[in-house]
């Protein structure tokens, strides 16, 4: 089995999709001849054709915008947000029309695309290259919110999002986009929304994450393990709808649970969380929920190092909500 | 062109049918009588289920309705020159057009009154119409939103190689969104086969025009864009319906998308939320009394001997009963069942919709 | 003391607020001469010039970037979304640029402003005239968000936003804006911001909400109080910053809490909240801490009564959290 | 103008300087030797830098380079007609403007190295810069957002009745965005006193004219929202600043914004994380070198006998030690202190940030 990138797995499944699905299209700031800025959609549309592979002027608005008609007229389209931090131009067409869509109208027209976007920091970006958006699209009925942590998991996720019905945010870790390999089949494969993975079995504690965070995770959890402390490790991939089975039966049998991600800390989607697993969980939990995450700042670049939620501090919060 | 100072960009107005319900001598188009009769007919009808709707909305039965009295030439006339299935959206104003399409009141007061008929399950505000059967796009109140999505819609037409155009209507207002720039960038980028139909009506909602832009009106963006651009009288039907066509011809050649401007007025309020009486003068309201669309089709037809005073009163007496029978049966037809609350948010039903349909359940059980 | 409802005391602080600092202005889609589709800026193009209250061309984008350049210029605009559904075209200038500002430019240049919408259903308005959008807003380092819930509130918290030097999204409830009626000084004073108001005190149970919400909470509570259970209902008052000290001493003492908000559960601000409390207050809770909010679907028309939160629902949590 | 099919609308350049840098004779300018030296020598200082950076980059010193190598005409000749308060708005490829406001190439390294003495703090990337000393307002990168914030500025000039206008730098591949659509629209609606100057050279990232837009460029833009409008060429320091003089004549008039189209190209990759050979020819790229701005202005001084080589190497040379000394200066300049990382979010931290503060602080404390 070959050993891929996120990259290239993204891009093997995006040609799997234009290959068995000629409603299929993607475009987006560079995405055509180019083959995007992180090289995504490379050989599409060179194999494909520009009418299914194509440029687009910058205009986010836009992009969300045409993809919807495209959508509504029977396509499925894979536009592309060259930056996370540079979708909200087109968050009003995102979460009052695409989302809405189906709803609004009846079932009569629905809105299936997945809109692909690499998010998160740890490259340098400063403000408006490192922003971790998903809290900001999960308060939103009716777009689904799907994040990757490996290529294995990136593809077949990929796969599963362009083949669903409805509107999803697929949020690409950028920072691991080429750290992270693994092997990844050549063959179509679906990975299905909706169900957490368990990356790690443990006892003591539930460690929840998702996309490039889940590695930080994982890192603690082994080091956690070293000083005796079991930890359950799930990485959610799907947000929304989110596998809430799989959290509570975790955290019932663990009775402590730390939630990290990079966005900050107020009004992220580790609130909800926690909201969810103390209702669920209450007379289980040992220790209050604790949360990891970035700081209320905007994303500062000097001081991205200390900004993330690294493994040294999840692993704080583990030992912090052990000793509790 | 030069780089000069105060460079001026004027468009002028294509307008056939006079005041007095004349065409030019010599001027030919190829609307049949029967057409014509039933384009007044339609006009007449949009115009008679906007008053009742109001009059309802007094009356507590509607919450919210957006006459387009003064402008059912731009929607009637503009459809006419369509094929069925070419693909409308909508801003709000332009119920003529459904109507054309073959809505019947009946279908159209199920909306209104929201009730379980109504294609959008009465999830929407009234006056959000939409019809998939009638290739009719479901109108969302969030202003330019459509624009784009019209432009998507034609892109897809034309890499599916359809017969098929993408007709987007919206206001001068609305123009001023981001929506509009993108949407009519992106079309013209692409040649994408939409016609956008600008109701230039003078007002968005208090605010006249001045405010909105400062330019010759809408009519010179589509030039900048690079797209073949016409501005015509929004209140002569001959006008618009011909230079529809010609658009729709322009986009099944492949060379892309077209900006019609229509010049017209807002004769009532925005809505029945807005009292125009604090912002705007009366009399500049009665000017446009004899620019009326209806009226000058009226006219026009009486000249020609396919219409008269009687047939006019036949006609008006069947219709209004037509129209009292929809609204009736309207009323008469259930809200929307509490299901349908939880529906179609997604393609399937996730487990937090359906805790919180069953919880919704429970306590509307222990109420009765 | 005159008696005013929300809109008026609203239009009597912009009054007072124009009278006393000539660098204030305001505008948006029919502010200027018509005052504002709810009548919120009548009278100030006549008394102050139609260059301090105009009418903007319908852009979201434009007036809050518009904003942005005026309040870079030193003055202190008050930008109005007509409706708050309709923010979203001017998000990306909310969130990217007017708040993260003075960040960005290492405090040479500021944003205050206050960004005036009405929120909220209850008016029959269906999606686009219903939305509850301040979680939206809520994981935004660099923006306050202030919502009142009467007219004596609103007066003295919009005179204090529009001195404070940050821009505040000021959100009204526009379902009360003339149902909400209370004695209101015509004099100038201030209601601090980041100051909750313990609205009603209690011992079992503390009821937290805002806006128009914190009405239903009201009624609930005194529906509690017949029956024996003693609700300490807060007023949040100011959302960003939180005055957690106010909330958590609630909590302490009554050791269960329910938070109501009109907007989704998921992703709503009950869950910061939820979280917050949670971790501060874990060892005197009693029972898990209840969210009565919105459902997860778009805002129905025709469900609109179902969908609120209204006093009924609200008992409904109370007792269920009393019972557990 | 007639509505028609395929409406033309075609803008001439307006050019004076030619390759071998003459002026058509006659030709009248009031800029002063002096101003003309310091002209070429900002334009080269800027080429210089960012060189340097763009190596420094590579040495991993530097994270990340904007160059704006061909492009120094239009920064730096625009900055030389306004006055020095005049504020401006960038995009990110116009050093040149903030360099001729007397920002030193020390304070450059400051920022670009995003150590202390940067006026951001460290906060955003390089290339990130501003100096309200020097009232050029701080870069951001959402591309666009800054037109409608220029408008904005310029409409609080007008209302404080100050002798100042805003000038906002923006390039074709920005002019997509709806924030250009609003920040026109609104300045020509309130004419406020604000000059949008538009680099269009030819590319965004990889992305040529042709997927930007369908129209003759960007000017016809500003003649469709009712401002006067130039197109000049952008390589041409004579015609850039003649025009942006104007352009500013015209705001103080009070007759409203100006949009100015200046024509050049992006002879260098967009930025230290392109590659530009993966998208276009080479030979494209030396069919530029010709009208580089720098060489045409000095064949121009060379001519004028106010300057040859001798002069330019010794220039050269302590400019380039100027340069050195400058980075060695910011190599050697510590990096913001933690506590930097949470001011300036509000005027005041609240609790919240107080308590990360703390808590980081603790952390950092048992790195030690
Ligand atoms: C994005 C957005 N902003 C504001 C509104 C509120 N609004 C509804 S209609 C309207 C005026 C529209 O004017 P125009 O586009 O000229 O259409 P007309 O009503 O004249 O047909 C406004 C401001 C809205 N619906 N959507
Ligand atoms: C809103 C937004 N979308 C996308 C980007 C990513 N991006 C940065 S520069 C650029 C190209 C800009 O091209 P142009 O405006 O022509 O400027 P040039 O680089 O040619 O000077 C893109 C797409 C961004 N910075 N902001
Ligand atoms: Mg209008
Ligand atoms: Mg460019």
């Amino acid at each position: 089995m070959p050993v891929m990138n996120i990259i290239e797995a993204i891009n093997n499944a995006l040609h799997i999709a234009f290959e068995t699905d000629d409603r299929v299209i993607a475009f987006g700031e560079d995405v055509g001849f180019f083959g995007g800025v992180f090289r995504a959609t490379v050989g599409l549309q060179e194999k494909y054709g520009v009418e299914r592979c194509f440029d687009t002027p910058i205009s986010e608005l836009g992009i969300m915008g045409f993809a919807m008609g495209c959508a509504q007229m029977g396509l499925k389209p894979i536009p592309e947000i060259q930056f996370a931090d540079y979708i909200f131009p087109g968050y009003d067409q995102i979460v009052n029309e695409i989302a809405k869509g189906r709803y609004r109208t009846g079932n009569q027209w629905s809105n299936g695309m997945v809109i692909r976007t690499p998010y998160g920091g740890g490259i340098h970006g400063g403000h408006y290259h490192s922003q971790s958006i998903e809290a900001q699209f999960l308060h939103t009925p009716g777009l689904k919110v799907v994040i990757p942590s490996d290529p294995y998991e990136a593809k077949g996720l990929l796969l599963s999002c362009i083949r669903a019905d409805d509107p999803i945010l697929f949020m690409e870790p950028k920072r691991i986009y080429r750290a992270s390999k693994a092997e990844v089949p050549l063959e179509d494969y679906m990975i299905p929304l909706g169900k957490a993975k368990i990356a790690k079995e443990g006892n003591d504690l539930t460690l929840i994450g998702y996309g490039a965070q889940h590695h930080q995770n994982m890192t603690a959890a082994a080091e956690a393990e070293k000083m005796g402390i079991s930890v359950e490790v799930i990485d959610l991939r799907t947000l929304n709808p989110l596998d809430i089975e799989t959290i509570t039966a975790s955290v019932k049998k663990t009775g402590r649970c730390v939630v990290a991600h990079e966005a900050p800390i107020t009004g992220g989607f580790g609130g909800e969380l926690t909201a969810l697993i103390q209702q669920r969980c209450f007379l289980h939990l040992e220790a209050p929920i604790n949360r990891c995450c970035g700081f209320d700042t905007p994303y500062s670049n000097a001081h991205e190092k200390r900004y993330l939620p690294d493994s040294p501090r999840v692993l704080i919060s583990i030992l912090e909500t052990m000793k509790y | 062109m030069r780089s000069t100072e105060r460079m001026a960009m004027k468009f002028e107005t294509i307008s056939y049918l006079d005041l007095e319900g004349n065409l030019p001598s010599g001027f030919k188009h190829d609307l049949s009588d029967e057409t014509l009769i039933r384009a007044y007919k339609i006009m007449q009808l949009t115009r008679r289920i906007d008053e009742r709707m109001i009059t309802l909305q007094r009356q507590g039965v509607v919450n919210f309705v957006i006459g387009s009295r003064g402008e059912e030439g731009c929607s009637v006339a503009s459809a006419m020159a369509l094929k069925p299935d070419d693909l409308l959206y909508f801003q709000y104003r332009e119920q003529g057009a459904i109507l054309w399409r073959g809505l019947s009141a009946e279908e159209y007061s199920h909306h209104m009154l929201l009730n379980e008929k109504d294609p959008s399950k009465g999830r929407q505000m009234s006056n959000h119409y939409g019809s998939k059967k009638h290739s009719a796009m479901t109108v969302s109140s969030t202003l330019a939103t459509q624009i784009p999505q019209a432009a998507g819609a034609a892109y897809a037409m034309k890499i599916q190689k359809k017969d098929m155009v993408s007709l987007c209507y919206f206001a001068e207002g609305a123009a001023s969104e981001g929506d509009f720039h993108a949407g009519l960038n992106f079309a013209a980028v692409y040649k994408c086969p939409v016609i956008f139909f600008c109701r230039n009506n003078h007002y968005a909602i208090s605010t006249p025009r001045k405010f909105q832009y400062a330019g010759d009106g809408i009519a010179p963006r589509g030039v900048a864009y690079g797209m073949q651009t016409f501005r015509v009288d929004g209140n002569d039907i001959f006008a618009v319906y011909d230079i529809t066509k010609k658009a729709r011809e322009i986009c099944m050649r492949g060379e892309g998308p077209v900006l019609i401007e229509a010049m017209t007025y807002r004769v009532g309020p925005h809505s029945t939320a807005d009292d125009p009486t604090r912002y705007r003068k009366d009399e500049e309201v009665c000017d446009w009394d004899p620019k009326c669309p209806v009226l000058r089709l009226k006219l026009h037809l009486i000249k020609k001997g396919l219409w008269n005073d009687e047939k006019d009163k036949a006609f008006k007496d069947a219709m209004h009963q037509e129209v009292e029978a929809a609204i009736e049966s309207a009323r008469n037809t259930p809200k929307p069942s509490l299901e349908t609350m939880f529906q179609d948010v997604y393609a399937d039903i996730p487990w937090n919709l359906q805790e919180q349909y069953e919880f919704l359940q429970a306590l509307e059980k222990e109420k009765n």
